[in-house]
């Protein structure tokens, strides 16, 4: 037996030991467990659960042991993914800890601010939110505005921040600030962390056309900065920034299931959606011309599928070519959009219900997340920037 | 077809501009939603649509109505679709009083009509069993008893259901689902066997699913040979909904113009990037495209063209598809402002796919077409 | 009895003796008459009904009488072409003469100048081409560098034109060339008339990928300009020049039939054309997928054709405002090429023969007309170029 | 499914690369038509070819090829589409001798086999009878005739069937046209009974109609069940054809790139416009996706996977689009000389339609992926 063979029948023990019954369900939108001070758990099963991974390091499966990780290797790391949705054992946590602000410090961050932050992610105690955008600057980030001032033993940071996801649930916030007024645009700006717990962080949610607010608006007055929270060099923050939109956007794009699944798919297939709203004619779906819309997405996901397969199978480190998170990001976000449209087209009057018992929780489910979804292509750097990243860093067009 | 609004329709459409700018802004909306309102429209605003003659365009002068035709009804609903004005136009004043008007006797005209234009009554037509659009669909049935039917069956997605005193079902008295023969249009009051549940919708507009126990009303046209009725009162409805339609895809693409000339990224207006100029040029050709084939569908309307029903269906498939591309873009371009509650723009995202999917998406309709052109 | 219809029964009598028979049928394109001294009559009754045409000054209608024109009012010539349609009657000419210059003349010509063209080109004598586009000019069109230099008594032009349509059958060819160098790109260019029979003037077709030749380079090696064959002011061409750019557009994106005809309709109609070469199940074409986009396309090129009559019944003098060439030009062309795209996927593999026995005429035609249709947005001022007027000029959107 | 290439086909693709720039350059092509060359390929090159190996890459060693693989193929393809390379390739090598390899018995394996691989047989697969792909669509005949079969009927756009010495028919021993059982595989000479026309096709490569008038072949497969060896070879066909469309559609697109950064319109390369930004962009995206949809089918191929069918499919469609679009797109951002027969960027835009409606055009193989999903 291979080492890696060992390897699978361990974690397959273990994950029948250890995934509760109830964790080996798909999880409701509601029940998805972000972590951090204000966490609720409605299942305590969840609890345990994370409690469970974490201490194997396994919500983290490939960072490294000293910080809590799992420090698996990328084989390993697939035999866990292939383990677990065997069972089909649920993520025990998800978050910008773990996508974002971990890998990043994993890239950039001390000694220090690794053994501070990492292991806070890995169980589940901190939970961080990202502080980029602000109002006015759109897709123009490096215009911020939101200054850093030196203070002697601290820095102090004063300014509005928006489109801060989940900014009411988070402990910490990593963000971009302008500590050099003068400096041209992408110079003078730093990034920090701050510690949310404090008197000058104050948020306030913003609701969306989808009735849901997972947004803030999150302003800063006097925050409190420690000097060992500068991630990376002063006034160089710009190069840290950019590192982290790339794992922000292979997250948007749906990137990080490898392709193995569509994006929405966990509210079924679209085909078979389709199918129970409009039944079929001959063994085909009803209406044939939503028919070749339909396989015609399908198609295309499964192409985008296989595209993120073959990226990651290229590069040794299991990572992405930075022009491929671009590409990803954008053509994740417009055919998960028009995966929802259709689904708009398949299901009819019964896909635009607000509230009320004339729909289902699917149908109601449906029409806030065909909302949402308009956000793929705007939030994380909008689909024209990404087009423009493609254009002049791939295709090497001028400017 | 003239392919231009007379003076009188142009004074009508003034007078529509001019009320709906100031009387029902999208804020009326807004605070309907907010204030979860029963009816879902503001009933003093309807009384001064009626009041201006609103509630009886299409009705002929001899039934107390203003006799103005579908042109001037168009312009009014264009106005209408530009504020999302909620009013039960479309199912009073169209749908319900066109039933009427095509299948009512004489004397059922003289007693109801005035009351339409008179804004007493409110109507509905009650079509649809399954959530997607089709008119010969009905199992719902209608049995004689006494001088009238009696209706049993449930109905989905009726517009202003709630709130109809009288509602026009779409029975079935002989043959099965999908046949055109065997429906018969049976007005019923909203009363005794009928329950009534609203929908509420993304758009906050007015829909109801309506469940019908054996509830009585009178017969609208021949028994059997209802679908002859329908297809004008259908025609006429897809019509003046694009026409709503329109109204919605110019505002929405006049605010995202508007926008993209003043909102500054990279120190410069994003109307300046050519990405964003040419779909914005593209967008105006559909429609440019769009406001024609509006304007071509109600003068058939009005001359009773044998060519009414490949208008109606080349409107509301164009008229859909353009509403739905022209919303998005809007959502798109405003970018993450567009996404927040406040700004106005996603109404018309919401707006725009509740009317896709009334009286007919646009495979409904391009099919329809292919039909009528004989491939 | 009104005077209009007084003029329909007389014209309608008057067609009656004067159209041949065999001008009732539409023409194949290799007998559409362009006129001029290299004309070759392969029927001759065509002939006999330009001939005829022109004595009334039918060949351009509307045109002043006192310019051989027919003088016709919008409402006579709508008479007009309405009994031609009722026979079939052919065009019995067309070309630039009609479309382009003619028209630019009428705004732009003095008195003498259009008592010297005008009348020949009613009748026939005198065919034209356009000199605008140069090598490497292409869109920015007024980067042109062909030179005319005042020689005293006469101007001399030398210099290339290229996409110079028809110039190989053409006797006068109408250009913008630059008189004053130094002046910037948009002045200094003026509109001249330069007669082709001439030793300096040499002209050499250009193979297109559709195996056919329309358009020529030609050579301006100093060519004699008369001193009265300057069209507007010295310098001032470029007005002239875009005025006639706008006459241009109009007949590319087939706005001249008023929208009474869907563009490339003279092969057949679309959707028949479908059925003949797939045929029909249960009533509808057997491919439903393509069905829906022969629909669609149906749809538009119908609403197309209804928005060019819209914007004729809302203009008093019947002609269209200048941002709606654009528009014309634009969505004419785009709806073409789709048509012919999907005219291919309809016919299958006999829609891509070249030649020899396999395919029929209108087989090999459409081959060839699908590969020129893609000059339709590229001549004549791009689809970009287009997009960009609507932009600015209607949108008013920024540079 | 490695979704990446290995050594030993990283150098088959170096060295196809480096045969098709230096000696199938689009020129050839050129030569062939302006020439009117009567087998519309260089016979010489195709003798290169096959020293190189390259007839026999998908033949097992034990009848005299390489025994490299459908993936070990597919580079080979590619390369070939770069240049428009004519030859028998896709003809001979994929159908013809897929045909024999999956139907053959194992005598005839051993005669003909390592002909082809030694470059003096050429096959053909005739299969159309319609100006659409339509695999069980097959009206002509085949009845038993001593040891063999006896065919008749007409087949359309046989690729290479003007140069093949031997022709693979899908004939009819029983059931109607449509019909997946029925169908015969039967390989006739080309000889006695063949009347072969060359079609001349728009992008100067080869196909014939083909009439069959009794010609005597052997039968390949079992009878009546042609449809399965039928199916396995088409697939290939399929699949190594999209790789061919890989190469042109990566071709065409790194031109257009190249020309869009040299071009200069109001004094800056047109590549500086964002209109043409996304554009190429986006068509940058969809040529990512038709790479690794190639190189999966060809891992299917090579695997024998059960999902070989739907990933043809998902191939045939993706890259029939994509040719599509890349040509358009590079006509159009070439402007007026892309409109010239002297440039060449118009020759892929000839190619990538008649390879759109060789073996099924899109929406053939987006039914029938629909189809083998279940809907």
């Amino acid at each position: 037996m291979t080492v890696l063979e060992e390897f699978r029948l361990e974690t397959r023990g273990w994950l029948e030991q250890n995934c509760p019954a109830s964790m080996r369900v798909s999880v409701p939108e509601d029940q998805i467990v972000g972590g951090g001070k204000r966490q609720v758990y409605a299942n305590p099963d969840a609890k345990i659960w994370l409690d469970n991974m974490a201490s194997k390091g396994w919500t983290a499966p490939m960072w490294p042991s000293k910080y809590g990780g799992g420090g698996l290797s990328k084989e390993e790391f697939l035999v866990l993914q292939d383990e677990m949705m065997r069972i089909s054992a649920r993520a025990p946590i998800s978050g910008m800890g773990f996508s974002m602000i971990g890998p990043t410090l994993l890239d950039y961050g001390t000694q220090e601010q690794k053994m501070e932050h990492l292991p806070k992610i890995v169980s589940g105690e901190i939970r961080w939110c990202q502080g980029y955008s602000e109002p006015g600057a759109g897709s123009d980030l490096a215009s911020l505005q939101t200054k850093c001032e030196d203070k002697g033993d601290h820095y102090s940071v004063n300014g509005q921040k928006v489109w801060t996801s989940g900014a009411q649930y988070a402990d910490w916030i990593y963000t971009l600030v302008r500590t050099e007024p003068q400096a041209p645009k992408h110079e003078g700006i730093s990034f920090v962390l701050i510690d949310m717990a404090q008197p000058g962080v104050t948020v306030k949610p913003i609701l969306l056309i989808s009735g849901n607010s997972p947004f803030c608006e999150t302003f800063f007055d006097d925050a409190t900065v420690r000097k060992d929270s500068l991630v990376g060099q002063l006034n160089r923050g710009w190069t840290v920034g950019k590192r982290l939109l790339q794992h922000e956007r292979s997250s948007i794009s749906g990137l990080s299931s490898g392709g193995k699944k569509g994006r929405y798919d966990d509210m079924g297939k679209l085909s078979d959606i389709a199918v129970e709203y409009i039944g079929k004619d001959s063994g085909k779906l009803a209406d044939p011309a939503l028919r070749d819309a339909v396989i015609q997405n399908e198609l295309n996901q499964r192409a985008f599928g296989l595209t993120q397969q073959r990226f990651m199978a290229e590069s040794d480190k299991g990572e992405t070519a930075t022009f491929a998170t671009s590409m990803f990001k954008y053509y994740g976000s417009e055919t998960g959009k028009e995966r929802l449209e259709l689904q708009l087209k398949a299901m009819g009057t019964q896909s635009l219900g607000w509230e009320g018992p004339a729909f289902d929780v699917k149908e109601r489910t449906l029409t806030r997340t065909w909302l949402r979804s308009k956000a793929g292509s705007i939030a994380g750097g909008s689909s024209e920037i990404q087009l423009n990243i493609i254009a002049k860093r791939v295709l090497g067009l001028p400017d | 077809m003239p392919l231009v609004l007379n003076e009188e329709q142009n004074m009508l459409k003034d007078a529509a501009k001019d009320f709906c700018t100031n009387s029902t802004p999208i804020s009326q909306l807004r605070g309907l939603r907010d204030g979860a309102s029963e009816s879902g429209f503001d009933t003093d605003t309807w009384q001064q649509m009626v009041d201006l003659g609103w509630a009886g365009i299409t009705i002929p002068e001899d039934f107390g109505g203003l006799g103005f035709g579908y042109l001037g009804m168009g312009v009014v609903m264009e106005e209408c679709g530009r504020t999302l004005t909620a009013s039960p136009l479309l199912s009073t004043a169209v749908l319900g009083a066109g039933a009427i008007i095509h299948g009512g006797s004489d004397e059922l005209k003289g007693d109801l009509l005035p009351q339409v234009a008179g804004g007493e009554l409110l109507l509905a037509l009650a079509v649809e069993e399954t959530p997607h659009h089709n008119p010969y669909g009905a199992t719902t049935t209608a049995e004689k008893s006494g001088d009238g039917y009696k209706v049993t069956g449930s109905k989905k997605f009726v517009l202003d259901g709630h709130v109809a005193n009288k509602i026009v079902v779409v029975a079935r008295t002989s043959g099965n689902a999908g046949d055109r023969d065997g429906l018969t249009l049976v007005l019923v009051d909203s009363g005794a066997g009928v329950n009534v549940t609203r929908t509420i919708m993304a758009d906050s507009r007015n829909a109801a699913n309506i469940e019908f126990s054996g509830a009585q009303g009178v017969l609208l046209g021949e028994e059997g040979k209802g679908a002859d009725v329908l297809d004008k009162v259908l025609d006429a409805g897809r019509i003046l909904l694009s026409a709503e339609m329109l109204g919605g895809v110019q505002e929405c693409f006049e605010r995202t113009i508007e926008y993209l000339k003043v909102r500054e990224q990279f120190g410069v207006p994003i109307g300046s990037f050519q990405g964003l100029k040419h779909r914005a040029a593209q967008m105006f050709c559909e429609v440019e495209l769009s406001k024609s084939v509006v304007l071509e569908a109600l003068s058939c309307l009005d001359d009773d063209s044998e060519q009414v029903g490949e208008l109606a269906s080349l409107a509301k498939a164009r008229l859909n598809d353009t509403y739905n591309l022209v919303s998005s873009e809007g959502v798109q371009m405003h970018g993450g402002i567009g996404m927040t509650d406040e700004y106005e723009i996603g109404f018309f995202m919401k707006r725009s796919r509740v009317c896709e999917h009334s009286l007919g998406n646009s495979a409904f309709h391009r099919d329809r077409y292919g039909v009528i052109q004989g491939y």
